[in-house]
């Protein structure tokens, strides 16, 4: 790795402003034309508790957030222990002190670059300056532009005023005064501004909202939670300006109920949620599947089972997206990469529910909730709004005709001459029930086969990796891929004979593809961030190949350097 | 005007008109009939055009009601209905929403989305079959079961105190309360037909015989007790309309007629009016949206 | 077949006494020391509509309902007209006639016999008295055992007066009679009567309450559903005869609540539903996986998905039994192959929850719902009843104690010392908080692995067939397998080299049991009643097996001569 | 006697050895703070022995609450802690049974559950945490937010009518009524102490700030507002109680004291009549159950 492509961690108390000293970085570096790719932890609780800010900045394409950080900013004493373990030769170590919570017993090859943050905000008379030092120093220190920095933080704080900016400018100089006074003893330094990109920067959770934006969304049903919330906090901002709805129900049973309404008065509609929402939601998403009214559900993975470990990232819920239901009643599941896939894989989503008339699921995960990522700007007009197929007026209506591609038109009340029952119950073709062995079969088939043609007018799981026969392939799928594209990078500039496979669509499973995939590979491996081995099991259960499972659930993403010792252990 | 008035006197349809093709498919002397002519009848004197109606239920024999009217409607989940409703109305707010279900679907297991539609004032009107019992499910106890009842599931006699409809939603804000007895259709006629004029949520308890399986809520028995709204009660009170219901509760006897009536702008104003604030249209720019996130 | 395993089909309007006939030969020939075996379809309506009763009665052991009936009794012309297409040379065809409300034009071979049954009852001035007619003629046709029938109507009217009883009885006389006045045309008749066998007949659902009556339940939350509503109803007859407790909720998500809160307190305790009640427990099943809380659950089976065919027989909520919750959260899951496992795997399945502390879902389906069979009378005594592990006051408490054996004992509350939280958060041993990579990955293998010994504890799958090689073996689950048996005798005696595996405990899955079947078998045939192959794709998945589904899903269950067929069908 | 009442005065502990060794996790200034002293001193007045008591709770930040405390426990899903409760209780009447839980949690996702601990009448005690926000998940409208608050989802204000706790309860047959502001912790005590001993369901709404999300609901909001319950109320008579907190409402004032008592047999008395009367006993034959079914 080129040192240019550098990751920085910062972690303190919440509330000390550790996340605002990270989004700085990342504003400043973007508009100075890097990428930034971010990921966060939270404190569990509300208030106080342990926060950290990592951000990987390159001027080249990022896909994850790195195996580990080269410089590391600690604002307290908690943070350093919390850390220590991960500080290597050649870490560049920055932390509040004089006058800080500790002294660091450093291990040996650290470049320890010590800042009075406290003592200096102290002296400011404002205790939330802390950051500003901490951000003049790591400015100096590592090629942080400064000119988009100053430009982001007069942006930022002049809004509050002259007087807070000016002394939010104070700190910062003073920060970066202290830092010039210190002898430079590492080599890490963030690349320099390039020509600015035209980039947005935004977090995966916003970038669903987005996605639905752009996508065209009436109506969204929100309930708050963990890590979800984001989502719903994004689309309330923005789609009274498209004149659509949102509305806080008493629950996710609500939340679906009410999407599943919306749509039938012929509203493109979603809701977002993580998995006890969703493992509330199955039985509604049966009704939403029979009586074939779309519904796009979002869900953001966290840790499981149960409550869990709410703030952290897991990607165990595909058992529950893909069989969570009564009877037979396969959907469509989607998995996104990164943020850029959660804009445009929401808009798309959208469009496969409204075409299917179906639930579709997209999942998406901790890691990428609260990441920020920067991404070429969306265009607005980019994205195709594919409507549910309607009636034409034609003949006598009725709402489950037997088509030929087994979808039938719908219509939106107040459509003269469609008046017609949509009902969760058992069928004919124009809704009133029927139990007979025959419509049973028959309606089944028209249900489940209808969403097939998918797997071939879906875009084919991308490839990666060296051409013609591998060692080892693998399989990943959600914000895991990312953390492989890079260790492909690596083994394959090792010489290593790689390849690896990303699906995105995840039922109905594109089986030719693997077969074709793994046709090519000697072994598979799939590493996923749950303990079952989920994706490997559809693998097995649906396709010849004999899958691999590397599992891993810690509440942590992979790091691309896992994944190289992975395949360099099992290609041995 | 973007709501659903406007789809008022627009149909002159006999009652019998709005009957669909399919047959009720109820016991004899089932009170559900009475109930179901009562919308008829309602929907006819409204003149309400069926194609700009969405009729949604649950689960239950209440909840077939949908498939015996002419409309748009939908058969949803067992308790689900107001919900999916609420989905429907404010998606179309020039729709007329209107739900039908059972004391269990709407008490037992729909309880929880209760309190919301009304405090919210969903523009609907919900009407409850209230027979005291789970018809569908062959006769247990439902939340309106008297505690005397005997019932599948409670062979020993009931053990619980029952709820009374028109008090909880009365106490959650609706803001259109009334009660009728499902063997007086014209007076079920004239309080759906109100609900259905009212703007807001609108809630019409309706006690209805289910001789199958409730052996001591007979339409006899209900016949003896009702007793009908006095012509003072101070209908934009709700607390009147309650001390009403409970006075006469205590008498041992049911109170009948429009108990409550006020407004309250409606949750699809309120929405309206959020898109107005923020100058919201269907050719909004969407990427100025999309700018906002320039580093 | 021999002549005297016989199969009679009544059928007519609900309310016409269909059930009660059914009923009456059922006792008649259990007390005649002969088996039955009965399939029942309810009207989808409440009252009226087409109601059918079949009765199976052999001398020997019955394992299903049979491929087809034998004799028919049709009440009206509706019942008739419905299995027209059913009569075939050789079928007795009992029917109400002259003066009913049909004449049947007869396919030839068929035996009918002429029974004014609406007419002599209108004579008597009693019209319920229709079905006494009809089991006079039944019984003296077809050797229905008088004189047991005759004790069967006498302890049923003797409870309602002397009068009633007469009454019923002249009618029984008089279809006698008319019975007698007619050529018998075929030979199909009852079994003699045989010693009595000491046996009980009961429902499958019935028999479910009886298992949990015996299994020393404590606590039963209810919500009425179909088909699953009469388990409940058993059990709150007879839990306050041992002090126990049946509260009907106000949902299901309510009733699985319920049970988590009782069992915490230390009571054995189970729920029973349906698809539509298992989808809302998802959640809440989650819990009382991740707080190791004991629950039941029975989940009879009906037609899906979501409000489906609500009275009809399906086996299509495999994938939600085992992957129905959020996160990674396997449980142990059962299915019943006929009435006696009602009883039996119930009491089992309350000990396996209560063992394993987890939780424990039992498959039981619409075709047993309603099946009464004979059984072999229970012992009270008979019934092993394994507690929890509790803690015994050694040391320091902590619920979540990582054993040997990886179950930690458990403390009733008001156990000194033994104060504690059980929590659906990631924990640490003592139950509080902990969120840690290595604690959430040591907690998970836990709370997973502690229920892979009920692989080989478990008493292996049934086999049944040829010995060694076979050319195809056959995988059942559920009521399909006594299907199945009946097809093994039948292509065994053809001299057929079939054998078949009868797999009760569904999850964990015993691979190795699979595996060595499946060794000796050139082909593996899994027929289960749903769309998409739910047990073939587990097979697929966790085993090496490549199994032919065989689906079926018209709301009715296999029968005999459907599986001979198919594996006469592959196997050439 | 089979009840929780024997556990009673059992221990001679203070306050705050009802402790437990985990320190709780909320902000400074949070009004759950003052709850929970509240409990600390109505476990230690009534001398509750915490081996018999157990404490349940929901999902949020006032779901945390069990932890802080020495008893049994269960930490169970957002809006599920009653249903768990009614298990609890059913399964073992001798315990005292206790559940925490936030506005969020207890009328939002938790509603459907309500009206029935209260109708039924389970001998628990139920703490409402009112912050009138979801605090866990970071401040979004819940349904006792005031219509004005901007919140997470709800950037350009409110649109939805807050609903009154105790009205509810008081609709549902609670037998055990009272409100109270978290800045008063004796208060909360005695009331808590009360619900206690109560047979039946008891019900105790607190007042509690959350002064990181909730702005406009402060510590200081809340204090200018109580006024107590007057002593003339007619404390059995749960139309009083109501007619006083509405009367209260208009007036902009928040009622509190002790607003509601009554006697009514609990469910678990219920069960136990019915064991009584069909002669139930853990040496039950079951065999004569199982001979019930011969042909
Ligand atoms: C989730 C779910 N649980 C249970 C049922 C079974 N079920 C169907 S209708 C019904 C109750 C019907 O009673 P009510 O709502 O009072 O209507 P009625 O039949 O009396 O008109 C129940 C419990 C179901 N369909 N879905
Ligand atoms: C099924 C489910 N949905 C949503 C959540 C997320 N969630 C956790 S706490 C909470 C609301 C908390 O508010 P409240 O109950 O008022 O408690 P407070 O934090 O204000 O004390 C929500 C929505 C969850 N844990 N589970
Ligand atoms: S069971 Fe009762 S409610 Fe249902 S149709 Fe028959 S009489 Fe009506
Ligand atoms: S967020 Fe609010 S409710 Fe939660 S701990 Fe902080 S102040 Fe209390
Ligand atoms: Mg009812
Ligand atoms: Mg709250």
């Amino acid at each position: 790795m080129e040192k240019s492509d550098l990751v920085i961690r910062v972690a303190g108390e919440g509330g000390e402003g550790i996340i605002s000293t990270g989004d700085f970085i990342s504003a400043a570096c973007a508009r100075a034309g890097l990428e930034i790719y971010t990921f966060k932890t939270f404190p569990a609780e509300i208030k106080g508790g342990y926060a950290m800010y990592q951000v990987r900045i390159s001027a080249n394409h990022i896909h994850n957030q790195g195996d580990t950080f080269d410089v590391f900013c600690a604002f307290n004493g908690e943070a350093y222990e919390l850390n220590r373990h991960l500080l290597t030769p050649g870490t560049a170590f920055v932390y509040d002190g004089p006058g800080g919570d500790f002294e660091p017993d450093l291990p040996d090859g650290v470049s320890a670059y010590p800042i009075p943050m406290s003592a200096t905000a102290k002296k400011l008379g404002e205790k939330r300056a802390k950051n500003m030092v901490a951000l003049g120093a790591l400015s100096h220190l590592f090629n942080i532009n400064e000119e988009t920095l100053i430009r982001v933080l007069s942006d930022k704080f002049g809004k509050k005023g002259e007087k807070v900016l000016a002394k939010n400018l104070e700190a910062f100089e003073l920060g970066k005064g202290f830092a010039q006074a210190l002898e430079k003893k590492d080599s890490w330094r963030v690349a320099d501004a390039k020509e600015p990109k035209d980039v947005i920067i935004i977090s995966g959770n916003e970038a669903v909202g987005l996605g639905a934006i752009l996508g065209r969304l009436d109506f969204f049903s929100a309930y708050p939670i963990t890590p979800a919330t984001e989502v719903a906090k994004y689309v309330s901002e923005h789609i009274p300006k498209l004149g659509g709805t949102l509305i806080q129900a008493e629950d996710e049973i609500a939340s679906i109920s009410q999407v599943v309404g919306a749509s039938y008065a012929g509203k493109r509609s979603m809701t977002a949620t993580s998995g006890p929402g969703l493992a509330l939601m199955s039985e509604m998403i049966g009704m939403s599947f029979m009586s074939e009214t779309p519904a796009l559900i979002v869900d953001v993975q966290r840790g499981g089972p149960s409550t869990g470990l709410p703030t952290k990232h897991e990607q165990s819920d595909l058992f529950l997206a893909i069989h969570g239901a009564h009877g037979d009643a396969p959907r469509i599941v989607l998995s996104v990469e990164n943020v850029k896939d959660c804009v445009e894989m929401t808009a798309e989503a959208l469009n496969l529910a409204e075409k299917y008339q179906t639930p579709v699921i997209l999942l998406s995960d901790g890691s990428l909730a609260f990441s920020t990522q920067t991404i070429p700007t969306p265009k607005a007009d980019q994205f195709e709004i594919i409507q549910r197929k309607r009636w034409d007026g034609d003949g006598e209506y009725r709402r489950y005709a037997l088509t030929e591609d087994l979808i039938s038109p719908m219509a939106d009340p107040g459509t003269p001459g469609a008046m017609h029952i949509a009902t969760g119950l058992e069928h004919g073709e124009t809704g009133a029930p029927r139990y007979t062995p025959e419509n049973h079969e028959t309606m089944h088939r028209k249900r489940i086969h209808k969403i097939q043609p998918l797997v071939d007018e879906y875009r084919p799981a991308e490839r990666d990796g060296v051409e013609g026969q591998a060692t080892v392939g693998i399989i990943a799928w959600g914000s895991t891929i990312g953390v492989v594209r890079e260790a492909i990078e690596r083994l394959t500039a090792a010489g290593q004979k790689v390849k690896a496979l990303y699906p995105k669509l995840l039922w109905p499973m594109p089986v030719a593809q693997y077969e074709a995939f793994a046709a090519e590979c000697d072994q598979i491996l799939v590493p996923e961030v749950n303990f079952q081995g989920q994706l490997s099991h559809f693998l097995r259960a649906e396709t010849s190949l004999k899958p691999i499972p590397y599992t891993i659930c810690g509440g942590l993403p992979f790091t691309p350097a896992m994944i190289v010792a992975k395949v360099e252990e099992i290609s041995k | 005007m973007n709501d659903m008035t406007q789809h008022f006197h627009q149909v002159e349809m006999k009652p019998k008109e709005f009957k669909s093709e399919v047959e009720p498919v109820w016991c004899p002397g089932c009170g559900h009939y009475g109930v179901l002519a009562g919308m008829y009848r309602a929907m006819s004197e409204l003149g309400l055009d069926p194609n700009y109606t969405v009729n949604l239920s649950g689960i239950g024999c209440s909840s077939r009601t949908p498939y015996f009217v002419q409309s748009y409607k939908m058969h949803t989940l067992h308790g689900r209905a107001g919900a999916v409703a609420t989905g429907t109305q404010l998606a179309r707010p020039d729709l007329a929403v209107i739900v039908t279900g059972g004391d269990g679907d709407g008490f037992s297991i729909g309880g929880g989305h209760m309190p919301h539609l009304a405090r919210k004032n969903i523009n609907m009107t919900y009407i409850l079959m209230d027979n005291r019992i789970y018809g569908l499910t062959k006769g247990q106890v439902s939340p309106t079961s008297r505690k005397e009842m005997k019932a599948y599931t409670t062979p020993y006699g009931g053990v619980e105190e029952p709820l009374d409809p028109v008090l909880y939603m009365l106490t959650y804000g609706a803001t259109y309360v009334g009660q009728a007895f499902a063997g007086n259709p014209k007076m079920c006629a004239s309080l759906i037909k109100g609900a259905l004029e009212h703007q807001g949520f609108s809630f019409v308890n309706i006690f209805s015989q289910c001789p199958t399986f409730n052996k001591i809520d007979t339409a006899k028995y209900f016949k003896g007790l009702v007793v009908d709204v006095p012509d003072d009660l101070e209908l934009d009170d709700s607390s009147s309309a309650m001390a009403h219901v409970q006075q006469v509760n205590r008498q041992g006897k049911l109170a009948v007629g429009l108990l409550h009536q006020s407004q309250r702008t409606t949750l699809d104003q309120e929405m309206a009016r959020l898109v107005k604030k923020v100058g919201g249209n269907a050719e909004y720019d969407l990427q100025k949206i999309v700018d906002l996130s320039r580093p």
